[in-house]
């Protein structure tokens, strides 16, 4: 079913926050890293792999989940992690490596644990898909309700993980969703260069479920695939896996000169920014008035600003917390 | 562990699964999954009688999907049960090591405390039997050496099932590491010492404690699981020289009781470390660095480390044999410490 | 297409060779272990995975290999080696542990390596898929003749160096043929019980390659589908995946009790024994005399008879050999 | 290494590249596969322009599938041809580990020494730079532990490219481990005491020897990559107080040279051993056992390791910045031990 009016501004608002919160840290990362960039230095060291442009994947995903659903997510989480609720504050400080993140910097960007909303991410590839599956077993198990939504990129889709675990979820019937954001870049390598087929809704039926694919980055067709994949689940009738195709609209990591890719693409993908695309939809469509989106705007960047004022005054962990949470 | 009158004497297959089973019964977080665990009872016994109790859905074979299984139990640890998983062989960690160390041991860090992983991983080790290079290894040194999970290494039924005990009941991920040669399964041969008096009610024997299963004046002998029998077989070998071999069973290797090593070879004097795993960067290094580094002064010979040699480990009978630890071999790396 | 006569007795011999010698195995691996059966003790010590019942897939297959061809088997080797043409004696002798055996008594009965004819299995289950893609894309890259196959069993095709392997090989469209063999048990788990679709051939079109299916232990149809695959992998054209659905007349291991196992189960495949099937057909559709089969017959139980008294007769290797090997 | 006038300085990474493009120009056998290797040179840059000189055929890049690339690697390895693999960063062993270690490092000894898989596995190693717990690791002992393949840890370029050479032209498996804070990629920060005078023409370094790279009389310090450099940082400072420190690069760590080692700490008495990896059941442990357990009597104090502690790495710089070893750690150890 299409999303209602409240629905298509939830994930407005929502892919805007990540957005605003991207753009902001994209600012702040490179801040000590000009002229030479040192991944090293400034307010925000290692590595930072931005989303924008993924943006419709993680709110027309994530519309249809409880904080007691499960997701876990990759090493590219932000958009992801903002959708599912995950505290932004708690986040940007996690992110800065400050006390008052959410695992008090012993994690970073790639390592976003929020278990109030139960999100979680990683840093290798398809990583969280067994979690994912284990936590919809412990839900069917405790006849608990959840779903367990996986994300991935399709690069990801070639790694063994991919295999064992839809095949797992399939045989056993449990509430999970798989979530590919075809984003056509393993790094620098194109989806052409590492998947054997043209879409990976194809591999589904090595599983004997349902496989779906979205083209175009669209947000509508997102929230009407993933409603029902989610509600599927829910209903006890097993896994889906999904594709979507997205686009990455920033390198592979903050520093990467993109030489591999061919020029014009991005600039083609930016004509088709979803959150534009979405926009025009609320204005005719939904007949919004330009104030109302501007409203929604200004608390957006709110926000935002929040938790990363919030971040930046936080203090630094004492080095020696370093050995603790090892074991608890 | 001092055996009583009309004692119950268990193998540490069948000790392992009373234990999951008796935790089973008063903590439905408790599941068990991996390969033919379910109506075969495990390849080693260690699950036997476990799904005619408690039925399919807590007891789950799987498929030959490591990486999903043990990923899957990380989920659901966190989430609330307390999976107990087994890798059938430890040779086979190769395919699954991500799951393991990356994502099982680090996510309690990684989620600063937040989000636990009370996960059990059992797995078999050792060899002796001729089964070649792929299915005889312990690699104690391997897990031991990577931060974020407790290592258990049993030599004994009783130890075995409080070892199992503690670790279900731990909030933390353990590393459950059973010698095939100690399991008493009669096809693997069985090492007599390791059927021990098991009381019949559940009971926890802490993590990070050695003990000493030989007392003695002369020389310390360190071990797990087999090398500790091959240290007693080897205790009673000196003692016919008049030699006083005290034996420690380290038990666990993470935490690893160094108060307790240092302060038998403070007595002792001379140090031996008996290790069926790979000899470099492993284990026996560890034991003989923990003691010096400490206090050197305390050591009146060069410790000697019988452990196996840093070769695959060959299938025919002669060869495996000659390259494993022994009795024999324990009291030579005596002789030529004291001939030093 | 169909074998002719002559490549039907050579594949009705093979798999008399592979059947007498795993009978004579079984004896003598009994020996020294009643009555307590102890796994360590007798001629043969260790594991011990017979493969009666399975010769078909051997001989359907191997029967278009050349020795330049690559072919990479599991556990389960024996019936695959003697049909790709390794040493029946080196390869006794290596099960006896000897020093006369193809490894000198390193590897045993599940490592078995002759590179005069480019065999080699292992213990791992999967583990020979990638060696086999790696052979493939060696002689594409030497442009040197040569097709690699991958044997495996119905469970490895749950592992995920199996996703990994065909799609790298489809994608780099190498000279290399997947057989299943679908035993239908894993250990003492059904593939009812560990695999979500119902036929592997199925996942093929995860890859975009050709998928096959062979009911009933069929050895002619397998050597047409064999036929099939090796032809177009030799022309250049890519990967094939074929499952055949085969026996598993004996245990999973010698010392296996198959509790697990159906009554019935396996008298009822014995009545189908694909040796008796190929018989049957050579004296009706090939009109062979009883007489000629019985001097096959007597051939194979020869050359069985020798290789064993070879690998009886042979000397244990020196215990310090072990350390020989490592490195060249 | 004497730097001359008109020297070549180059970093690891383009020491790397040059001596693949050498070897990929005498010996067609000779090929690369890995991610982001072709187009991109590898994110670490050690193979740069490679692409552009041999083609897409000789250099693959690959799906993210690093059990099937490195399994295939073996595959060609044993067919005749001579693969350079590269696991993006060593973390990642955990995914593809039965390729590397039961395969790879085994299959030679398997067929009794009759197949032989010459093939090179880079990986990128350590942190510094925040990039937490999945891509900051070194791992030295986990590889260094398991027989069957040699390992390498480069901590400057003109090792680095003849250690390459060597290890492409090596009939044996070859694990060569690249430290990312060495690379001379000015995105991961600089190390400058890596980049130094390399040679144009291929040359070889034999494996299997360490280095002495400062001559002392007082303590033996004795690292692999970063830790060298730490090591020559704290000799200077140790200097200043007329302490003479002796540094050791061992270059290799299998195979380990352990008489050069031992030479050393008999002249200086005293030995500290500095290691990026975990500091348990690793590299810091097996160089102090193998000094003990040779000779005793040498060791005028208590032997001291600098390694990282046993905990996952932390990604905010106080504390991974305050986990990691130094040169100021180094001398205090050094402190340790005098006042001991
Ligand atoms: C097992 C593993 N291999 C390689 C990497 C290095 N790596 C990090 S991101 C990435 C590309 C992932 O591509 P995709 O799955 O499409 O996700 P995207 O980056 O496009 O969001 C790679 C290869 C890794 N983290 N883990
Ligand atoms: C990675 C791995 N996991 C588990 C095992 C243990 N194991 C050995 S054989 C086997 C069953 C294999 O089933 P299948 O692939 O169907 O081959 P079959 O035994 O039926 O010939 C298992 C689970 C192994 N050797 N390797
Ligand atoms: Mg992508
Ligand atoms: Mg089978």
């Amino acid at each position: 079913m299409q999303p209602t009016r409240e629905q298509k501004l939830w994930m407005y608002e929502n892919m805007l926050v990540s957005r605003f919160f991207e753009e902001t840290i994209e600012k702040i990362y490179l801040e000590g890293k000009t002229p030479a960039f040192n991944m090293a230095a400034g307010p925000i060291p290692g590595e930072m792999h931005l989303s924008n442009g993924q943006e419709p994947c993680a709110v027309g995903v994530c519309a249809h989940l409880k904080a007691t659903d499960i997701v876990t997510a990759t090493h590219r989480p932000h958009h992801i992690a903002i959708a599912k609720g995950v505290d932004l504050k708690k986040m940007a400080a996690e992110i800065f490596g400050k006390t008052t993140g959410l695992s008090g910097g012993r994690g970073g960007h790639m390592h976003i644990f929020d278990a109030n909303v139960n999100f979680s991410c990683s840093g290798i590839i398809a990583q969280g898909m067994g979690p994912a599956i284990g936590a919809a077993l412990s839900r069917k198990m405790q006849k608990r309700d959840g779903v367990a939504v996986a994300f991935l990129g399709e690069g990801a889709a070639n790694q063994g993980a991919f295999h064992e675990t839809l095949n797992l979820a399939s045989l056993w019937k449990l509430p999970v969703v798989f979530v590919i954001e075809d984003n056509a870049w393993g790094i620098s390598v194109s989806k052409l260069d590492s998947t054997s087929v043209p879409r990976n809704d194809i591999r589904a039926q090595a599983y004997g479920m349902p496989g779906v694919f979205i083209p175009n980055n669209d947000t509508l067709a997102i929230f009407e695939a993933a409603g029902e994949a989610i509600a599927r689940a829910r209903k006890g009738d097993g896994p889906t896996l999904i594709e979507i195709e997205t686009y990455r609209l920033a390198g592979h990591f903050m520093g990467d000169a993109e030489g591999y890719r061919p020029k014009g693409e991005v600039e083609g993908l930016r004509t088709k920014d979803p959150i534009l695309v979405l926009k025009k939809n609320l204005l005719e469509k939904e007949k919004m008035k330009e104030g109302d989106l501007v409203k929604i705007e200004t608390t957006a960047r709110q926000c935002v600003d929040e938790a990363i004022s919030f971040a930046r005054e936080s203090a630094y962990p004492a080095p020696e917390e370093a050995m603790i949470g090892v074991f608890v | 562990m001092t055996t009583q009158a009309n004692e119950r004497r268990l193998t540490i297959a069948r000790a392992m699964a009373e234990a999951i089973s008796q935790e089973m019964r008063t903590d439905e977080r408790v599941f068990v999954m991996g390969e033919d665990i379910a109506q075969l009872g495990g390849v080693f016994g260690n699950t036997r009688g476990l799904l005619d109790e408690f039925g399919k859905e807590r007891i789950r074979d799987t498929p030959i999907s490591e990486t999903a299984f043990i990923g899957a139990a990380v989920g659901a640890a966190s989430d609330g049960m307390r999976p107990v998983v087994e890798l059938m062989f430890v040779d086979f960690f190769g395919v699954c090591m991500d799951a393991i160390y990356n994502l099982m041991a680090k996510n309690t860090y990684f989620s600063g405390g937040k989000v636990t992983v009370p996960m059990v991983l059992m797995t078999s080790t050792g060899g002796g039997y001729s089964d070649a290079g792929q299915h005889s290894q312990c690699l104690y040194g391997t897990f031991a050496h990577l931060p974020g999970m407790k290592v258990i290494v049993p030599s004994n039924a009783y130890d075995a099932k409080g070892l199992m005990t503690s670790a279900i009941r731990d909030d933390n991920p353990v590393v459950y590491m059973f010698h095939k040669g100690l399991q008493g399964m009669g096809w693997l041969g069985t090492e007599k010492g390791a059927i021990v008096n098991v009381p019949e009610e559940a009971y926890e024997i802490p993590l990070g404690k050695a003990a000493t299963v030989r007392t003695g004046t002369d020389v310390t002998i360190v071990g797990v699981a087999m090398g500790v029998h091959q240290g007693l077989k080897a205790a009673d070998e000196l003692a016919k020289r008049g030699v006083s071999a005290e034996v420690i069973d380290l038990r666990t290797l993470v935490p690893l009781d160094r108060d307790h090593i240092c302060e038998s070879v403070r007595k002792t004097g001379r140090l031996i470390v008996v290790d069926e795993d790979y000899n470099s960067y492993g284990v026996s290094g560890e034991i003989i660095a923990s003691v010096v580094e400490r206090d050197i002064s305390s050591l009146k010979a060069p410790p000697q480390r019988v452990a196996y040699p840093d070769i695959p480990i060959p299938f025919s009978r002669p060869m495996e044999q000659w390259a494993l630890p022994s009795a024999e071999k324990i009291v030579s790396a005596y002789d030529r410490m004291v001939k030093h």
